[in-house]
């Protein structure tokens, strides 16, 4: 390989100019072949979408559930526990929010709306809790099983919908729920709903206890360095098991507010993957919660105006799916350049003596091989 | 009279206009389209996240002549922005009733047709075992496979019509699997109501029919006929009325239906291996003459056919 | 009688894809990276494979076709976490975001109308004709003949027994140590990356040119993700993830037949659905425990 | 003697097997390597000197190709070539024994000698076998070609990275460290090979900070100080010179007081018949009998991989022992986990520091991660407290950082003092330390032991695990040695005798034929 081209990629400026050509050149090359005007492309996904105020409560109601699933996803890989099941979690949320819904009839919004809420968090935090029980008591990889959960999580709501809530009246969803258990809505004429605040408040939560408490620092301990944290007397378990039960919570709340903020019922298309986008979310905003606002806006600003551009240029709309992969790539890979300057090979010390460790002989099963995400460690949150 | 100017229509669909419902309607706005009596664009693939809602708004803020479109799965969305929108014409795909002032609804009324595919299949059978793999249990499809059924044990009383629902609107992999384990279990006949089963039966040498379109050239040794749906009828007769001033909103089943071309069985392929005798063609054109009088009405049932099962997920 | 054979034939037929991906995974995974860009990579495969033979009405083209597509898709997944060390999760799932929309996207682009373009798909073999019930069995894809007999027992022998399989699970285990012994570590985990991607795009057109004829929007549907698990369920063993491929398809055409037998039709199919992805978590939950990960999995290398 | 400017003697006109001239490398603002010139010829033994972080191993890190040097070049029989990686080094005849193996543990010792040699279609896996047995009996190195690497001792591994490096019929060989992890009948038996090698016209570079080993087998030695060449000198030269040579100034030992009438009295330690097992569920620990008196240091010596990285880890409550009982002042805390450790007042200072502390987190957190309870103001942690305790500590323990840096852009020598603020500050009746000094420099191995040493005699009971006798010799009042998971004797640090020792730890000797009651 040229060294000369590696030296130029070891530098986060070069990487990051070479990220940019490469993000605008393929979606570019890829607009110019669906017969469309790359900067009027641009335009259409990036600022047509905040062009009206109707967009652009629209943009904020697309990014309410991103919001919630990146924080989701963000806190729980913070603390090193690698949750893929944000998706799976988000549906059962929804189905918690489907049933109860469908029971709370007879009370009134300010008693069912926050059962609602409760709810939903117990059951995302319940789909949550055996891929984490597995992770700690057994050391089974929690990418695996969060994973293989999800899909068993959308049976789940097919059997609902299909079975026992099935709406004669519909197709795969149950019946509505009850009008006393919808998120008010935030303005008049708009369909921006109580998920959205839900969404702020939680990154706000995040970010103060992430920083600035106790539990925050033994989250990022045990996410930065299990080992030395398990040293330090951090019960690196309990803390895995903890931030695993909140992420599904909070991705479950990201089912109700779904349910309950827009679409009135259980239905099986509710989430066209938003759990998968959490991750997207939060590694853009570099898992941290000023990023994942960010992020999260910035998605929902492509989600809208990849609907724009749709319509408007007759670009197909999975370009903005095109658009956040090539985000995704370019922004690990000028996030991975920066953690490589900053990480100081440990070989200014000898290692400790004996054997070399064996495959397996893992302190603990938590302590398992992988790298805390190259991120920067001690961000604004 | 020809129109100075063509009319703007605006399509909407859930799913992707890959998907052969909505196909059937992309097919019928483009012939249209071609002839001139209107200029077309669509947006698929809008989903069923809530995203309806705002295409919906924004596709109707600009004004279109008619807006078409696919609403299962988000009834409640279209239904609001029509409510929005009096002025404009709402045709949508839809299992609920029409609303007044502008919301007009149709569906793919296949029945008649389905119950002659399935005559033709419970004659040719030979070991008494129909398959038929469909997508949702819902009445939109239960009507169409209890048409097939009634269709097939009226011209073989002996016929065992085994369903299975694989769950989906379109996943032709998990539809091939099962028409596979239908092959297994013994059938020699399928009815593909979705995508993936004449796949099946072209490998394996059983015979099937088709649904939506015509699908002879699929399998020109296999599919015998197919169910077929035209929306052309419906949106000629929905042109016609706006160009007149006089649309209202009202249930356009009946354009969908054999009467008026809305629905067909398509021609009957004799080429199939084995061959089709002659009397039940002539059987089967004879039911087909009936339908088309009135003399004999295909009866309506939607309910899960007995005895069908959900495979897909 | 025929029932058994029927699921057997069934078990193979739907193990294939899962066994060209598993292949390709635990050969990237011996050399210490997690590729999570299968999923996207089999969708790529199955789309470009699908294109280039409906194109040239050869499905052999298209085959070839998702084979370049596999050692892109490597290469790039490669350049990403070798070349810059980059996270390995989000690279992957990047790489998939990427790849999917890409594929839908030139989907759109060449092949969409209303009616959908197909090919004669690859025909079955049938070597075993007129053996009855074990004909049957025998009645399967050539791609089907080409994973059991040719690429499992090349990837076994190609990870056992010959010099750049041990280079591959040295770099795997200890980059520093292979570097020193004189081995391109970049090079073998470009190599590795590659060779296992184009497996896993063989495995997408597996479904596209042999199966459906036909390209159709989330073909892959997950299968990527079963494989990821295969290859831990196998603990990084060809063998044992072939088999647990075997357990998984079991489970899945074993649950479609039930489903249409008498006295089963009261079982939601989503149980049964669900029991393939349930048998896997099952099994590593029971053997899964602390499994000896490759040495440098996850870990990217660079010398000082 | 005066300093020896790399200047050519009469040998000289024997072209050198490998030449380095004026390398520099530097890492960030550090130079590693200042225009180091240096060479081995064939059939000699080269050693070169310096303290921690002088350069030694970048320098040869750079001749092996791992290493890429900012300025210099390579010559190789005269001839310069470009070393770009392990693979160009190899080619050009040189072979290394890295400082921590380079060897693929869950291999076997035939892979690893094939690794990266062998090509084709076909692992030939007798060949292999026939190539790790001609190379051992050439080289009189018997060793099993079939044994997993994690299954060998790290004499016999090592014994393999030789190997490893003749089997390549290498001219050169770089040997980094390679005594540190023998006891001294496994470096006899290494040198013996080395002659023999060298006598056949090996050229052999040999790192180490033995001064004896170093004029026992040296032709010549060079010593490097803070990446500097200082000079070369024959290899006979005194050891005075030499470590003149290499710290720059006269060396002083740190000042142990003698214990107090009273000191040694009252235990504070108890380790009663404690069994454990390893990391790979082996035994580790087989019985392990044990007291520290508050006012002593107590010292272990011991080859490394006897037990003593598990004993430690008991103590810090990072392990939970299978049998026996630990009590610290007379409370049992036997399978307490860290935090109850921390409680009972056991202060934890293990070998692998750079595990023991979140690198990615500022001095000033690090401090307080064992009591991050006690930091909690009114809503959340109190941030200012936080910095005033780590600025205080980080003035009181001469730490160069400020609060807010990552302990990860931290060196060594700070890193330590870090731990030893983050546990000492609390008074800790028992500290438990390993390796303490383990890659810092003169000054900062002085000021850390005299720490403990002024902290034991402050009233806390120290246990000192240390692979270094010199340091053990230096700062424990008593010694036990371990030898594979049992204590085998035991002795006061003024009776101690290094041969004794040494067949003790080498397990010639039991704690019976020891004389000295354990
Ligand atoms: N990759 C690196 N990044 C930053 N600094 C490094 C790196 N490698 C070595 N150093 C620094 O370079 C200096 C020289 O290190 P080197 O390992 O060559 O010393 P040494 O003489 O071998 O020491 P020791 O006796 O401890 O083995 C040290 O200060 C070390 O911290
Ligand atoms: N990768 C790095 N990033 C930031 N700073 C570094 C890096 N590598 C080395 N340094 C800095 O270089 C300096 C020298 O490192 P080194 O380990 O040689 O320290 P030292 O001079 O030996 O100190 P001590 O006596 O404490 O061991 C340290 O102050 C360290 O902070
Ligand atoms: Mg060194
Ligand atoms: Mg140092």
């Amino acid at each position: 390989m040229n060294r000369q081209a590696l030296a130029g990629l070891q530098s986060p400026v070069g990487v990051a100019v070479v990220a940019l050509i490469t993000v605008l050149g393929v979606t570019g090359a890829a607009i110019v072949v669906a017969g469309a005007d790359p900067l009027a492309a641009w335009y259409q996904f990036l600022v047509a979408p905040l062009t009206s105020q109707f967009r652009l409560l629209e943009v904020l109601v697309a990014s309410t559930p991103l919001l919630l699933c990146g924080l989701s996803v963000a806190i729980a890989f913070r603390a090193g526990y690698w949750n893929i099941g944000a998706e799976g979690q988000l549906l059962l949320g929804a189905i918690a929010a489907g049933g109860l819904g469908q029971v709370l009839t007879d009370v009134p919004p300010i008693l069912a709306v926050p059962v609602m809420i409760g709810g939903g968090a117990l059951a995302g935090a319940a789909w949550a809790f055996v891929p984490a029980l597995l992770r700690v008591r057994l050391g089974i990889d929690e990418v695996v099983t969060t994973l293989l959960l999800n899909p068993v999580a959308l049976l789940f709501v097919k059997a609902l919908v299909q079975g026992p809530w099935r709406d004669p009246m519909g197709i795969t969803e149950s019946p509505p729920i009850a009008a006393s258990a919808h998120f008010p809505r935030l303005l008049e004429g708009s369909r921006l709903h109580l998920g959205f605040v839900l969404g702020i408040v939680g990154i706000v939560i995040a970010w103060y206890v992430l920083t600035r408490t106790a539990t925050g620092l033994r989250v990022r301990a045990v996410g930065l360095a299990p080992g030395a944290a398990r040293f330090a007397g951090i019960p690196v378990e309990r803390t895995l098991l903890r931030v695993a039960l909140v992420s599904g919570a909070i991705a479950g709340i990201a089912g109700v507010s779904e349910v309950a903020g827009l679409q009135y019922r259980l239905t099986a298309g509710l989430s066209p993957g938003y759990g998968y986008s959490g991750i997207v979310v939060a590694m853009l905003g570099g898992l941290t919660m000023p990023g994942v606002l960010l992020a999260g806006l910035l998605l929902g600003d492509l989600t809208i105006g990849s609907s724009i551009a749709e319509r408007t240029l007759s670009v197909p709309s999975q370009m903005g799916e095109v658009i956040q992969g090539m985000l995704l790539l370019a922004m690990v890979a000028v996030l991975a350049t920066r953690a490589w300057r900053s990480r100081r090979a440990a070989i200014d010390e000898p290692p400790p003596a004996g054997p070399s460790p064996a495959d397996g002989s893992r302190a603990s099963p938590t302590d398992r091989p992988g790298e805390p995400p190259p991120i920067a460690a001690e961000g604004v949150g | 009279q020809e129109p100075a100017e063509p009319l703007t229509v605006k399509a909407v669909y859930s799913s992707v206009i890959e998907e052969p419902w909505d196909g059937v309607i992309h097919a019928a706005l483009e012939a249209e389209a071609a002839a001139g009596r209107i200029t077309h664009s669509y947006q698929d693939d809008v989903g069923y996240d809530g995203q309806m809602e705002f295409v919906l708004q924004e596709v109707a803020s600009e004004g279109p002549a008619i807006i078409f479109g696919d609403s299962f799965g988000n009834e409640e969305a279209v239904r609001r922005v029509a409510a929005q929108f009096p002025d404009i014409p709402f045709v949508f795909g839809s299992g609920g009733g029409p609303a007044e002032p502008n919301f007009s609804v149709f569906d793919n009324w296949i029945h008649e047709p389905a119950y002659l595919a399935g005559m033709l299949a419970g004659g040719l059978t030979k070991s008494n075992v129909v398959g038929v793999v469909a997508g949702y249990p819902v009445p939109e499809v239960n009507r169409i496979t209890n048409a097939f059924i009634a269709g097939a044990q009226v011209q073989n009383p002996a016929v065992e019509v085994k369903v299975t629902f694989i769950n989906s609107w379109f996943d032709p992999a998990t539809a091939k699997e099962a028409a596979l384990a239908h092959i297994g279990a013994g059938a020699d006949v399928l009815y593909a109501e979705r995508a993936g089963v004449i796949e099946a039966a072209v490998e394996r040498g059983v015979l099937a029919i088709g649904n939506m379109a015509d699908q002879q050239v699929d399998g020109p040794q296999n599919v015998i006929t197919s169910v077929t749906w035209n929306m052309t009828p419906t949106v000629e007769y929905v042109v016609d009325q706006v160009l007149a001033g006089s649309y209202t909103s009202q249930d356009l089943k009946d354009f969908s239906m054999m009467a008026k071309g809305g629905a067909a069985l398509a021609p009957i392929n004799t080429g199939v291996t084995g061959g089709i005798p002659e009397e039940l063609v002539a059987a089967v054109m004879d039911a087909e003459a009936q339908i088309r009088s009135g003399v004999l009405r295909v009866s309506i049932n939607e309910a899960q056919p007995a005895g069908s099962t959900t495979v897909g997920g | 009688m025929t029932f058994l054979f029927d699921l057997l034939a069934s078990t193979f037929r739907n193990a294939t894809p899962l066994v060209y991906g598993t292949t390709g995974e635990t050969i990237t995974e011996r050399s210490g990276v997690l590729n999570l860009g299968i999923e996207g990579t089999m969708y790529a495969g199955a789309f470009a494979g699908f294109a280039v033979a409906w194109q040239t009405g050869d499905p052999l083209l298209g085959l070839l076709a998702a084979v370049v597509v596999g050692l892109l898709a490597g290469a790039v997944m490669a350049l990403l976490t070798v070349t810059l060390g980059a996270n390995q999760h989000v690279a992957g799932l990047g790489l998939t975001i990427a790849l999917v929309g890409l594929s839908e996207f030139s989907n759109r682009l060449l092949l969409s109308g209303s009616q959908a373009p197909r090919i004669t798909p690859m025909p079955l073999w049938d070597p075993l004709a007129g053996f009855g019930d074990i004909g049957h069995v025998a009645q399967q894809y050539g791609l089907t003949y080409v994973a059991f007999l040719l690429v499992v027992p090349a990837a076994w022998w190609l990870l056992d027994r010959t010099p750049i399989g041990l280079s591959i699970r040295a770099v795997g285990e200890d980059p520093e140590a292979a570097d020193a012994a004189g081995i391109r570590v970049a090079r073998v985990r470009y190599f590795a990356l590659m060779l296992g991607s184009a497996l896993m795009a063989v495995g997408g057109a597996f479904l596209t040119l042999a199966v459906l004829g036909t390209f159709t929007l989330d073909i892959i549907a997950g299968r990527g993700w079963v494989c990821v698990a295969l290859v831990i369920f196998g603990r990084w063993r060809i063998g044992r993830g072939v088999l647990g491929a075997l357990l998984f398809s079991f489970v899945y055409s074993l649950g479609l037949r039930l489903q249409i037998m008498d006295g089963w039709q009261g079982v939601p199919p989503e149980i049964m659905l669900a029991l393939p992805y349930l048998a896997v978590i099952a099994a590593l939950a029971i053997s899964g425990r602390n499994v000896a990960y490759p040495g440098a999995y996850l870990k990217p290398y660079r010398r000082s | 003697m005066p300093d020896h400017p790399a200047s050519p003697d009469p040998a000289a006109s024997v072209p050198a097997a490998v030449a380095l001239r004026d390398i520099t490398k530097r890492f960030g603002d550090l130079v590693a390597n200042d225009g180091v010139t240096f060479d081995v010829r064939p059939g000699e033994v080269h050693a070169l000197l310096g303290e921690n972080g002088a350069g030694k191993t970048t320098l040869m890190r750079i001749l092996y190709g791992l290493t890429m040097p900012d300025r210099g070049t390579i010559e190789v029989r005269g001839r310069p070539v470009h070393i770009g990686s392990p693979r160009d080094a190899i080619a050009a005849g040189i072979g290394m024994v890295t400082q921590h193996f380079s060897l693929v543990a869950p291999m076997t010792v035939a892979e690893n000698l094939a690794l990266g040699r062998v090509s084709g279609a076909r692992l030939d896996r007798e060949g292999m076998r026939d190539a790790v047995r001609r190379v051992s009996v050439a080289a009189e190195l018997p060793i099993d070609p079939d044994a997993r690497i994690a299954d060998l001792s790290v004499g016999q591994q090592q014994r393999v990275e030789v190997l490893k490096a003749l089997s390549r019929d290498c001219r050169v060989l770089i040997l980094d460290e390679p005594t540190a992890v023998l006891v001294p009948q496994e470096v006899d038996a290494l040198f013996t090979t080395l002659r023999r090698l060298v006598a056949g016209g090996l050229g052999v570079v040999f790192i180490s900070h033995k001064l004896g080993e170093v004029r026992a087998i040296s032709d010549r030695v060079s010593v490097l100080r803070r990446g500097q060449l200082v000079g070369t000198a024959p290899g006979d030269t005194d050891e005075r010179e030499l470590a003149r040579m290499m710290v720059g100034r006269p060396t002083f030992g740190v000042e142990r007081p003698p214990l107090a009438g009273d000191a040694g009295r009252t235990v504070v330690l108890h380790v009663g018949a404690v069994v454990a097992d390893g990391a790979r569920g082996l035994p580790a620990l087989r019985g392990i009998d044990l007291e520290v008196a508050a006012g002593e240091v107590v010292g272990v010596a011991g080859v490394s991989g006897n037990g003593q990285t598990e004993l430690v880890e008991v103590l810090a409550g990072m392990r939970a022992p299978t049998e026996g009982r630990v009590t610290v002042a007379g409370r049992d805390v036997t399978g307490l986990g860290p935090a109850g450790m921390m409680a009972a007042g056991v202060g934890r200072i293990p070998e692998d520091r750079r595990a023991s502390l979140v690198m990615d987190l500022p001095v000033s957190l690090n401090l307080i991660l064992e009591r991050i309870d006690d930091f909690r103001g009114a809503a959340g942690l109190d941030h200012r407290r936080i910095e005033r305790h780590a600025r205080e500590l980080i003035e009181r323990y001469q730490i160069r950082a400020t609060p807010r840096d990552p302990v990860r852009t931290l060196s060594g020598g700070n890193i330590q003092k870090v731990l030893l603020a983050r546990v000492l500050e609390h008074d800790p009746r028992v500290v438990v330390v390993a390796q303490p000094t383990r890659g810092l420099d003169v000054g900062a191995s002085e000021y850390v032991r005299s720490t403990l040493i002024a902290r034991a005699r402050g009233g806390a009971g120290v246990l000192l695990v240390s692979e270094d006798l010199d340091e053990l010799l230096a700062v424990a009042d008593r010694l036990v040695v371990m030898y594979e998971g049992r204590i085998v004797g035991s002795m006061a640090t003024a009776d101690a005798d290094v041969d004794r020792l040494g067949m003790l730890m080498a397990g010639r000797l039991r704690a019976s034929q020891a004389g000295t009651a354990a």
